[in-house]
């Protein structure tokens, strides 16, 4: 734990973090929360088409409010509007598209990371179990997964840790983490995660007293 | 010719309706459900069903009415927040629930529908829905066998549909429909649209009519939206 | 062997015997050749579809010489047309509907059948093979299997036999067997077959030495 | 953005071509084939090949063509009749051939599309083409294991596409093309007319242009036909 406060960045500023890593032409899906605000700060030089789960290709921004359509919604059952490129698929053929490894990056939310990749966010024993929604499917088929989560839970506990200590959504699928504190991104599959980028006025030490996991240093 | 088109919800359910049957029902959250069947089914009374859907509606609307009358058994479904009457009876044990990843769920009912009893997916592999299932290597990686699944009855919600049972579905209430309609032994379809013969372009029929048994003009097309997201108008 | 010439029904009346078993609203695949010609007895008191497993819902007459479409063609690879009720799905979507059971019947042609159900109409050893299409797919997945073929081959070798000499397309699938001397059904495939109908001028007795599959009498 | 649409053929072959690689082609005998791509495969003369197509064309048109020119190692198709150099290259040994029933053959590819490596299906059991594969039992029931297919490139022909890879294919020249463009690694569509963008009903779009990497105008569209059969007007 960090003795002094430290706040590194703000929601937005990891939604534009992991907006910096897609590149022109990529399909991206992106999960409920923080991560469905990536969409705000992709660079107008790049080209990116949005998928959602339920079977929207081609998602645009919140529509105008006299445009609300109740058929078009994305994953976050969140009203959405038609581009050009707007095309639909059954929930079968999305998913096929996702299992299939037709998306580049998924970028998503977490409760816990582990060290090896492992990833938990979608249930706390004891608690309420809502169901996986998509998670599972798009962490085993989307080809890059980027977290986006807080460094450490409410009560100072590390959230990028050794293991999970929650039920896993998916094994070895993360590829890249963007916490408030710290980047860490790993090279490929078998390899650990290293440091890359630090927020403003966090330090290497910060970072290493409210991380549990093992990593490498940039 | 053999009639599909039924005068109402009601005429279009006799008959196929049996305590500790397994329903298949289209949608995604609130969108794309069949709302007009769903209120037959609460009307009918038909108890001790199994329900499989990729949500359950909310407390008051969808699914979500069947939960409250108490008649369901059990729920296949990939996420069921949202939902309070479910939270209640799920913990004081009056309710089955089989979680299923979103993507899984949907391959599972095309499976079904398709005559596929089983396949490999990595999805899950290594998690507690993957427990007491088998896993297969291929090429050096696990995979988990999932298992088709078929209902008694399968309800869905399209946009348009022709005397001849062909269906059209509107953007994103697309979702399971078209799957959960050809997973059903029986598939009872609500449109909000009965069209001529011919109306339709044969390149733009989402389902042919050979998965749709029946047929009515959906009289409940409330399309209740779950979080309306807006944006201003640009300067 | 019959001493007499018997000839039997002719190749019309095979596909009019088999059309008699169509009922109002089933959804049909007819095989090449003689199958084909069933669409041509079907009752104008019952409304049927037929399907094709190249993708094809709701198959029409042969078209008009200026209307031949080279896109709309049926599984034999014949120029058809379309009806009020046509639609067109993908050849993945068209077997998912063959191997679902979702079509009534099916109209077959074969080279033998076997007194337990099994059907060989694929290849020949020795000779060239050219594959198996979409047969196997059909007798795996429809819900009732009708074969229509000549009794005997053309050197008098039974083809209703005790088990199939050539490779087998599917096991214990056949429903029904026409032949251009009789007809035999069974109840269902735990059930043998029966003799039903013998075609004009064809005796129990004549059917009975060119047959070497048991079968019951009705 | 990154542009999708290619000026010709070779140029969106290129850089995507090498002896010993699995192609997999849309179409149904000579209905929906990508006529233009499978003469910039013959004309790039790349060799030893392996193809997963229904059909191997006829002798002169088609995927005849690549057969022709010896540029074929193996095929992976379910019926092969019609062509007769096909018939003269397998007897002399000089062609592989993987014959696989139409279904399995059309969900295979959609499974290797959709990330699945293997399927039970019940089409095959107890016949040739189950032999060697792994059998399961399913409430009592055998069904033969079949796998995915996944292609280096995949080549379809559709009616329409946008500039997104949005592809949208006529009557029964869809077939084979909607899942031949997903099990690609890489796909190249090529396309009847050019439709500028928005003009597709997003309802009617049949391949999305996430599967799609390069497209073509095609310059070849003769759609040979195999069976004309024609009927008179009636009197």
């Amino acid at each position: 734990m960090i003795g002094r406060t430290v706040r590194g960045w703000t929601r937005e500023d990891l939604a534009a973090r992991a907006a910096r890593e897609l590149r022109d032409g990529f399909y991206v899906n992106l999960g409920i929360g923080i991560p469905t605000l990536v969409s705000n700060f992709i660079s107008p030089d790049i080209d990116v088409t949005l998928q959602s789960e339920n079977g929207m290709i081609g998602l645009g921004p919140y529509p105008l409010e006299d445009r609300v359509d109740p058929d078009i919604i994305n994953a976050g059952k969140e009203t959405v509007s038609e581009l050009t490129r707007t095309s639909y698929v059954s929930s079968a053929d999305s998913f096929g598209m996702i299992r299939g490894g037709h998306i580049d990056v998924s970028v998503l939310g977490a409760m816990e990371v582990a060290e090896d990749g492992n990833l938990a966010n979608w249930m706390v024993p004891g608690r309420m179990v809502k169901g996986p929604g998509g998670a599972m499917d798009l962490v085993a088929g989307v080809r890059r997964i980027i977290v986006l989560m807080d460094h450490v839970a409410k009560d100072g506990t590390p959230k990028f840790r050794k293991t999970c200590s929650l039920p896993l959504t998916g094994r070895n699928v993360v590829d890249m983490l963007i916490t408030n504190l710290a980047v860490f991104e790993r090279a490929d599959r078998q390899s650990p995660f290293v440091l890359k980028e630090l927020a403003p006025g966090v330090s290497r030490e910060d970072v290493r007293a409210c991380t549990e996991a093992a990593y490498g240093e940039a | 010719m053999a009639e599909k088109i039924f005068d109402d919800a009601r005429s279009a359910l006799a008959g196929l309706l049996f305590d500790g049957m397994t329903i298949a029902a289209g949608g995604f959250g609130l969108c794309g459900i069949p709302e007009t069947l769903i209120d037959a089914l609460v009307e009918a009374g038909v108890g001790n069903l199994t329900i499989i859907s990729n949500n359950a509606g909310v407390d008051n609307f969808g699914l979500g009415k069947l939960l409250r009358t108490h008649q369901v058994k059990k729920m296949i479904s990939s996420y069921v927040g949202e939902n309070r009457e479910f939270e209640r009876q799920y913990l004081a044990g009056e309710l089955e629930i089989e979680f299923c990843p979103q993507g899984t769920l949907a391959e599972r009912i095309r499976a079904g529908g398709a005559g596929i009893p089983g396949f490999y997916t990595r999805t899950g592999v290594g998690t507690l829905i993957a427990e007491g299932k088998e896993l297969k290597e291929f090429e050096g990686e696990s995979f988990v066998l999932e298992r088709g699944l078929v209902a008694d009855l399968a309800i869905v919600k399209a946009r348009r549909g022709d005397r001849y049972g062909n269906l059209q579905f509107h953007k994103s209430a697309r979702n399971f429909n078209p799957m959960v309609a050809t997973c059903g032994r029986a598939t009872v379809a609500e449109v909000e649209e009965l069209v001529p013969d011919g109306w339709f372009d044969p390149d733009a029929v989402h389902t042919p009519g050979v998965f749709v048994q029946r047929l009515i003009l959906a009289t409940s097309n409330e399309k209740r939206i779950e979080r309306r997201t807006v944006r201003q108008e640009e300067a």
